[in-house]
């Protein structure tokens, strides 16, 4: 059971306190109908699935019930960082380096 | 006193005697002693029998690794387990335990005819043949090899007892409570820090209650224990034995089983059998010492035949002579010891034979003292005597040349082949290893997680070294905690440190193809198997592994993983770590289910979940039926009746007079704010932003994939409130998703989601008479067609509580839904029940409700859609809003194959011969064709209990809008039905029946 | 089969030498979800709105902890709720905010004694020291979401939806017996 | 090669079986192959196997960065079954079972397919129309399946629990009797031994970097640890790895990896006669020919290719066990591994095509691909052998995401109320 920082909450609690909401930044489009049937696809269903840094989403399903985003190593499953919904992607480069 | 029992020896009390059974004979030990202990002290070597070739075992070993005294124990009806470790089983006064995998008896035994022909049973035989003839796989070799195999019987009573779990959080764990674990204690206690320590023994010590010769700063070894054990627990550390840590989790978490009464002659009351805890630490000491190898020759598993420290343990722990003339061979300094102690005690050590030309000089001058034969430069070729060694034949070796052998007398062989580091947790961290030539072994090297180790599991051997070190290491633990590193020195005398050497299958004069040198002693896996795996091509240790069953046996290859990759190694001819290791895997030892499953067993297995109505229901004789979490009544019969009849019943009075429901599972979400209109209107296919307050409207939800998720109606309470509802499975889902969208994808919306399924109960009264009864309760509001129609809501006190008063209807007959804060819900119930006498009120369950709502053509998501049906195919078209700019799910209902033609539409069907179709029944339409035929569609609704004169059903069926009044086939294993299709309202399509 | 349970008919579930539990009375609820001027707010229900989660306030006859970036509950005497509601209400439409009654969702099992705490680490994941005195968390308890108020270092409020209540008064029964019988 | 029967058997025992001989070669990379398949479990074998014997494409190799069927074809609880709802499916799944009969002759290798049966247990009313749905299309497109009363169910397996006061009681139950199991391990050596013995080359430990492609967009080879292999055509089938190297071809996959767990406990005499499936309660149990009992456990929610996996689930899956079968309750598990496993939006496979010439894929399996790996093996090989879908494997394309032609067998077990 991994541990997962809640960036509302301030508190590193026990996975079974979360839920996990798949890959981050996938922005639903603005105007759908505008979509071709392979950009609503994309946006369906079309995942990175990356062995490595991994962005994600979690909600902390029985705590304060946020959505949040993180970069989580989907090799060790530890978490580099997690970040509020809305904050920008952060520079996974940097990421990797301090997390050395 | 039993014979082999050395009085005032070990830590067993021989003032308390205990008698317990072996196969039916009863055996007297002490308290302290373990089932193997005592059987060994009455002379009994012969516990059990192998997996394969069922040959006669004995105790190898003195701890959880054992893989031979395997027995059942049983504590009166429903306590009954298989393949208990006799060496780790306490007894108490009344244990019964019995040998296993034997017929007719453990000392003869049929089943070792497959000892006979072990020749043909070698390593992967069973993929080689049983082919032929085809037939005979299922019905004659799977059973017998079936029979053959499995050791013990399955329990087959359900278990009384009782399983807990508790989590536990702690700055430092230290794991094994030998020398290192203990010097470590030693360091983190005192300083303010929350400390465990565990042991999986019924006593802590580890080594030295084997050792007791030892000195310690000038104490004896078990003074010092008994000391620091004191100081420890006055520290405040929590001492924990008989607790396993099974596995080693992501980020410090450990698990632990503790085992709470397997070692008692009477259970207490209300006090678990296991406890598994679930530890997080900080940081984490594994200490967890190691263990000795078997050295493999022909014959190396009769009974008697023991590792050398097992019988120093037994010898110290327990006063257990293990035979009173043994052989020592051995490749390591350590089993020396074993004979010299043993000598000690009164037994003659026959030799001691030493696979090294050259060992310690003290070593052997200490033996030529004691009179001990020492044949260095030996190896061991055979052993004799048939359920109990008697005789060993050594040879003198001189280089690779085996010399001739000579038989020597002997009632039991102590074997050493050195010591393996126990590695198993830290490899569950995914830490990696080295292997170290010298040692010829694998140490820990790195791992990700906060965790330490120390002492023997890294390859150091002797008390001196593993305090010194528990002492130093834990520093790194420390420091990282915050707290000063502070290292203890430690002096030891009479220590007992030592190197060896690692054998493969030790040389011999015989031919190797015939040898029966075990390397996994319960799976029969020998020495040749590993060797002609590698034959056949087995190059990775995990195929050779596989091919063999080497070290998969109940200890997990303890015993066998060193060996096993020592000897595939050299058949390959490559170095041990390019051949690998097999990946340790959790539990370190096997454990109870129990212990898993803890208090979650029987009614608390997962969570029920109540309305308040429902202990009406239970009153009222009430059949449930579980519903997601819920369990909701699903019919209530009058004496006698099925639930066929009953559930005719309840329809008819509902909709002759009225009916009853408790609807207080609906899932419940108000949704609040300026921007609500907007939010819900996004979020369902029908046009919100115009409902008026006051005023209900169905809602269906879909996916952004088009397919139908969930619906309800939606009351629009004011203009910044509505009232949502969603079926009683999907609540949690439709909540989550909601707040999926509106945190993520629109948080500039002003709106906020509660979940209020459990501030309301619900009560849906429905029938003819439902306003008649309900007017009298609703304070001044009139429940007229004018002041109130279908679709509206209120807020309005009823039977004295403040309700939200629904006209909503899912019968097709007038009907309201009362929605009261949950508590007063039974009052109202029970209100509405005794006055509702006068119109003969009847109580109706879900199966009820779901006829009415069909015969009204009212989908019920999840059984008329599967998460692939749009709204068109369910009928529903007028639900979407095709005029709004967005909506969750209108893109993806543009997709390509959900506009195409001839889509599965839901339709009814009515039966040409009355009767009743099958829920899931497929349909075609043409009867005739040949298997596989193709299917148009199934039915998804169907009841003869309701209040039309002929049963009804609803389908899915191709292009079924465009079907209306043609005839399709349901093909059933004994006849074909023809069915009309036909629309889906099959009572009232007017809504007449609405009006009040 | 669990007992049902009632917040209208307060009852002690368990009443050992490690921990004593029961229901306690109905009490008001209400869940303010709220952006913005939360001095506002605060004023006009007069007690201020604490923003980091987990953190309670009090005054006379109104408690409040907040559970979300945006969210409280507030516990208020039966006969006070309307006056709340109506001081929120006079915010509208200036102050954008939801105000729910929850008063019949929950159920509160007051647990007290020697073992409390330990009581609560048979169910709750979490380390049950990190709630400290005066604060409150909504967390988990044997798999139902609890709101769990930590009054003293031997006593906790636990509130969860009723409908979880029978299962999870089982298990606070069960643990109080088996912590009860380790003292033996 | 020695062809295995009882006779040679009895004929090595005698000379102390020094003579068998190596059932596949420690094969080193050529310069270039026809055909390369990228992962040796049992699907990506049996593919190189059947373009062999099949198609008398033997200019193969078959890649694998670790040992052969290392991976979930070594990790599954060896369920087979095809009592799958939607046409496509069953055909795919039953065209499997069809092999899976003879598998054993078909190799000259005891694969240990055991026609025990397969009982899936239904404990809601909704579980009840699910599984008799599942009944009686299966009944018409020639599946096995029946329905059996919970009486039934209990004789049919005695530890079941059909007290109907249970917290998931017991309603009656789906029955497949020639569903059954299958030793895995032999699957992935029967193939290997087979495909060897006509030419295709095995390389292990050789991790496959990246597939390069012509300047046309076409497969070029595959890079690997041992350097450039050229290939005509290249076939992915690495589960638990897929999206990874797919996308050095520039092909995006609608996969999710997440890790799934296993356990088997101490053996014990034969107690448990079929393969037992309960969805709702997450009890997933059989008892191998060794006497262990085999259960699945559920998924991890995360992404993950740590193949570690959390206690919480052990525990779950444990408990779900002791419920449906609480005679079980005192055995002590042995042993519990973990898996990684790629899961598509509607839990069914792609196989086939790929937009990229030459390049072909066979993935998204979830939990289910080792009842498969015949019929995906043998229509895999096909496909790569002609360049089209087989008609049975049509429906599993890529393209099914893009259109909405899902094969949703999740969505039609999908519960609400």
């Amino acid at each position: 059971m991994i541990q997962i920082h809640c960036p509302y909450c301030g508190e590193t609690l026990p996975e079974l306190e979360f839920a996990y909401a798949g890959e981050a930044h996938i922005v639903r489009p603005e105007s759908p109908s505008e979509q071709t049937d392979e950009e609503w696809a994309a946006f369906l269903f079309l995942r990175d699935n990356v062995k490595g840094p991994h962005f994600e989403r979690w909600r902390h399903a029985h705590g304060c019930g946020r959505f949040f985003n993180a970069v989580r190593n989907t090799i060790t499953d530890r978490f580099y960082i997690t970040y509020k919904a809305g904050e920008p992607r952060p520079d996974l480069a940097k990421l990797l380096e301090e997390s050395k | 006193m039993s014979k082999h029992r050395l009085r005032g020896r070990g830590r067993v009390d021989a003032s308390q005697p205990v008698v317990f059974t072996f196969d039916g004979k009863p055996y007297t030990g002490l308290k302290g002693d373990t089932v193997a202990s005592a059987l060994l002290a009455h002379g009994v070597h012969l516990m059990g029998r192998s997996f394969k070739y069922h040959r006669p075992r004995g105790a190898i070993a003195a701890g959880s690794e054992e893989p031979n005294a395997l027995i059942g124990t049983r504590r009166g009806p429903g306590r009954f387990e298989p393949n208990t470790r006799a060496t780790v089983q306490e007894i108490w006064d009344g244990l019964e335990t019995n040998s296993q995998n034997k017929f007719p008896s453990l000392k003869w035994d049929v089943g070792a005819v497959n000892d006979a022909a072990y020749m043909l049973f070698s390593a992967g035989f069973y993929y080689k043949t049983f082919m032929w003839p085809r037939s005979f796989w299922d019905k004659v070799y799977e059973p017998f090899i079936r029979a053959a195999a499995g050791l013990g019987v399955s329990p087959s009573e359900e278990d009384p007892d009782t399983y807990a779990s508790r989590y536990l959080y702690c700055d430092l764990l230290i794991v094994g409570a030998g020398p290192a674990g203990i010097a470590a204690a030693r360091e983190a206690a005192g300083k303010g820090l929350s400390v465990v320590l565990v042991d999986e023994n019924s006593e802590m010590g580890g080594t030295l209650l084997s050792e007791p010769q030892s000195k310690i700063d000038g104490k004896s070894a078990w003074t010092w224990l008994e000391d620091e054990l004191a100081a420890l627990k006055e520290a405040g550390v929590k001492l924990m034995t008989r607790t396993t840590a099974i596995g080693y989790y992501h980020e410090n978490m450990i698990g632990m089983v503790e085992k709470l009464t397997d070692h008692l002659p009477t259970l207490p009351a209300d006090t678990p059998r296991e406890r598994m805890w679930r530890v997080r630490a900080k940081q984490v000491v594994l200490a967890q010492g190691a263990l000795e190898k078997p050295l493999v020759f022909h014959g190396n598993d009769r009974p008697g035949v023991m590792l050398a420290g097992s019988a120093q343990t037994y010898l110290h722990r327990y006063g257990v002579k293990v035979g009173e003339s043994p052989v020592v061979v051995t490749s390591h300094d350590s089993a020396w010891y074993a004979a010299f102690d043993l000598q000690a005690a009164g037994a003659y050590v026959q030799a001691i034979v030493d696979t090294r030309p050259q060992v310690r000089q003290d070593l052997q001058a200490e033996a030529r003292t004691r009179g001990i034969p020492v044949k260095l430069g030996h190896t061991v070729t055979a052993t004799g005597g048939r359920l109990r060694i008697n005789t060993v034949r050594v040879n003198p070796l001189n280089g690779t040349h085996v010399g001739n052998g000579q038989w020597i007398k002997c009632d039991a062989l102590l074997m050493s082949g050195g010591w393996t580091p126990s590695l198993h947790l830290f490899s569950h961290t995914k830490g990696s290893l080295i292997w170290d030539d010298d040692l010829t072994t694998f140490l820990p090297k790195d791992t990700p997680e906060d965790c330490i180790i120390t002492g023997a599991s890294r390859g150091l051997w002797g008390v001196e070294a593993a305090l010194k070190d528990g002492s130093v290491r834990v520093g790194e633990a420390l420091s990282k905690l915050g707290v000063e590193a502070t290292v203890s020195d430690y002096t030891v005398a009479d220590d007992r440190v030592g190197t060896g050497v690692t054998m493969r299958e030790l040389p011999t004069d015989r031919s190797a193809g015939k040898a029966k040198a075990f390397v996994d002693f319960q799976n029969d896996v020998t020495a040749k198997d590993l060797r002609l795996a590698v034959r056949e091509g087995m190059r990775s240790i995990e195929h050779v592994k596989r091919y063999t069953t080497n070290g998969m046996a109940t200890d997990q290859g303890k015993m066998s993983n060193i060996n096993g990759l020592n000897i595939a190694a050299d058949a390959l001819g490559k170095k041990q770590p390019q051949v690998g290791l097999t990946t340790f895997r959790p539990p370190y030892t096997p454990t109870t289910f129990g212990a898993f499953a803890g208090y979650h067993r029987g009614d608390h297995f997962e969570v029920v979940r109540k309305t308040q109505i429902d202990g009406w229901a239970e009153e009222n004789a009430a059949v449930f039926e579980p519903v997601g979490q819920w369990r909701r009544a699903r019919y209530f019969p009058k004496a006698g009746e099925t639930m066929d009849q009953a559930v005719a019943r309840e329809c008819a009075a509902t909709r002759a007079s009225v009916g009853i429901f408790d609807a207080s599972t609906l899932g419940k979400i108000e949704v609040v704010g300026p921007d609500a209109a907007e939010f819900v209107n996004r979020m369902y296919t029908n046009p919100f932003m115009k409902l008026a307050p006051g005023k209900c409207r169905y809602g269906l939800l879909l996916g952004d994939d088009g397919y139908i998720r969930d619906d309800g109606v939606i009351a629009r309470i004011s203009d910044e409130r509505f009232h949502v509802t969603t079926t009683t499975g999907g609540a949690a889902r439709v909540l989550t998703m909601m707040e999926d969208y509106l945190q993520t994808e629109w948080p500039d919306l002003n709106v906020w989601l509660t979940s209020t399924t459990e501030q309301w109960s619900t009560v849906a009264v429905n029938g003819p008479n439902a306003a008649k009864l309900l007017q009298p309760f609703v304070k001044d509001f009139a429940l007229t067609e004018d002041n109130f129609p279908h679709m509206s809501c209120v807020e309005v006190e009823v039977a004295g509580y403040p309700a939200r008063l629904w006209r909503v209807s899912f019968t097709g007959e007038i009907g309201f839904e009362i929605n009261v804060p949950a508590p007063y819900g039974r009052a109202l119930w029970e209100t509405l029940w005794d006055a509702g006498q006068a119109y003969d009120i009847t109580a109706y369950g879900t199966e009820t409700m779901h006829v009415l709502r069909a015969e009204k053509g009212y989908i019920i998501v999840g059984q008329d859609t599967d998460g692939t049906v749009t709204p068109y195919d369910a009928g529903m078209g007028w639900a979407v809003g095709t005029k709004k700019a967005d909506f969750v799910g209108m893109r993806g209902l543009k997709r390509p194959d959900l506009v195409a033609k001839n889509r599965k539409q839901l339709v009814g069907l009515v039966t040409e011969d009355q009767s009743c179709l099958e829920e899931g029944a497929q349909i075609v339409l043409d009867p005739n064709q040949p298997i596989p035929m193709k299917m148009v569609g199934h039915v998804t609704s169907s009841y003869h209990q309701g209040t039309t004169d002929h049963p009804i059903a609803l389908a899915l069926v191709e292009g079924g809008h465009s079907k209306m009044g043609e005839t399709v086939y349901i093909p059933m294993p004994d006849r074909t039905i023809a069915a009309k299709v036909t629309g889906t309202v099959f009572v009232d399509p007017e809504n007449a029946r609405l009006k009040i | 089969m669990s007992k049902h349970i009632s917040s209208l008919a307060p009852s002690v579930v368990v009443d050992t030498a490690a921990a004593h539990v029961a229901v306690t009375p109905m009490t008001g609820r209400i869940s303010l979800r709220a952006r913005g001027d939360l001095a506002a707010i605060g004023k006009a229900i007069g007690v201020s709105l604490p923003t980091q989660i987990g953190i309670c306030a009090k005054t006379d006859g109104i408690e409040v902890v907040c559970l979300g970036p945006d969210e409280w509950t507030l516990l208020v005497p039966l006969d006070q709720i309307e006056k709340v509601q109506g001081a929120l209400a006079t915010l509208a439409p200036s102050l954008p905010h939801s105000m729910t009654e929850i008063t019949g969702r929950e159920i509160t099992f007051q647990i007290e004694g020697p073992h409390a705490a330990d009581l609560m680490s048979i169910g709750c994941p979490r380390d049950i020291s990190t709630i400290k005195v005066g604060q409150a968390r909504r967390t988990l308890f044997d798999g139902a979401t609890v709101v769990l108020w930590r009054d003293a270092e031997t006593s906790f409020r636990m509130d969860v939806w009723n409908s979880f209540a029978p299962f999870l008064a089982s298990t606070l029964e069960t643990g109080a017996k088996e912590l009860a019988a380790e003292l033996a | 090669m020695t062809r295995f029967n009882a006779l040679n058997l009895v004929k090595n025992a005698l000379t102390g079986h020094k003579n068998w001989t190596e059932q596949w070669p420690d094969s080193q990379p050529k310069t270039e192959y026809d055909v390369v398949i990228v992962g040796a479990g049992g699907h990506g074998l049996g593919a190189a196997y059947y373009l062999a014997k099949q198609h008398g494409i033997t200019n193969v190799a078959v890649i694998d960065k670790g040992w052969l069927g290392g991976g979930n074809t070594g990790r599954n609880t060896t369920i087979i079954r095809s009592n799958y709802l939607y046409d496509e499916s069953a055909r795919l799944f039953d065209h499997a079972l069809d092999l899976w009969q003879d598998l054993s002759q078909e190799l000259n290798y005891n694969v240990m397919y055991s026609n025990r049966g397969c009982l899936m247990l239904a404990h809601t009313v909704h579980d009840v129309q699910s599984f008799k749905r599942h009944v009686h299309s299966n009944r018409l497109n020639g599946v096995d399946n029946r329905w059996l009363t919970p009486q039934e169910c209990k004789e049919y397996c005695p530890p079941i629990n059909i007290a109907p006061d249970a917290r998931y009681p017991v309603m009656g139950g789906a029955l497949q009797e020639r569903a059954g199991t299958a030793r895995h391990d032999a699957v992935a050596w029967g193939y290997a031994r087979g495909a060897a013995e006509r030419g295709v080359d095995i390389i292990q430990n050789c991790a496959v970097t990246a597939i390069r492609r012509h300047p046309d967009g076409s497969v070029a080879g595959v890079e690997t640890e041992k350097g450039f292999i050229k290939a005509k055509k290249v076939a992915v089938s690495a589960s638990g790895h897929n999206s990874m190297v797919m996308e050095t071809a520039g092909v995006r996959l609608p996969l999710e990896s997440t890790p799934l767990q296993a356990l088997v406990s101490e053996p014990v005499k034969p107690i448990f006669p079929c393969v037992v499936m309960s969805n709702a309660v997450h009890a997933y149990c059989s008892q191998s020919d060794k006497g262990e009992l085999v259960i699945g456990s559920g998924t991890d929610q995360y992404v993950s290719y740590s193949q570690r996996g959390g206690l919480p689930l052990i525990e779950h899956t444990v408990a779900a066990i002791s419920e449906v079968f609480p005679i079980f309750n005192r055995m002590r598990m042995l042993r519990k591994w973990g898996g990684i496993v790629d899961n598509t939006p509607d839990r069914s496979a792609i196989i086939g095509k790929t937009p990229v010439q030459n390049l072909y894929v066979n993935c998204g399996w979830g939990t289910g691909g080792f009842k498969a790996t015949p019929g995906a093996a043998h229509t895999l090989a096909w496909t790569v052998a002609k360049d089209e879908p087989h008609p049975i494997n049509a429906p599993f394309t890529l393209d099914r995401f893009r259109t909405g032609r899902l094969i949703d067998e999740a969505a039609a077990a999908a519960v609400a109320h």
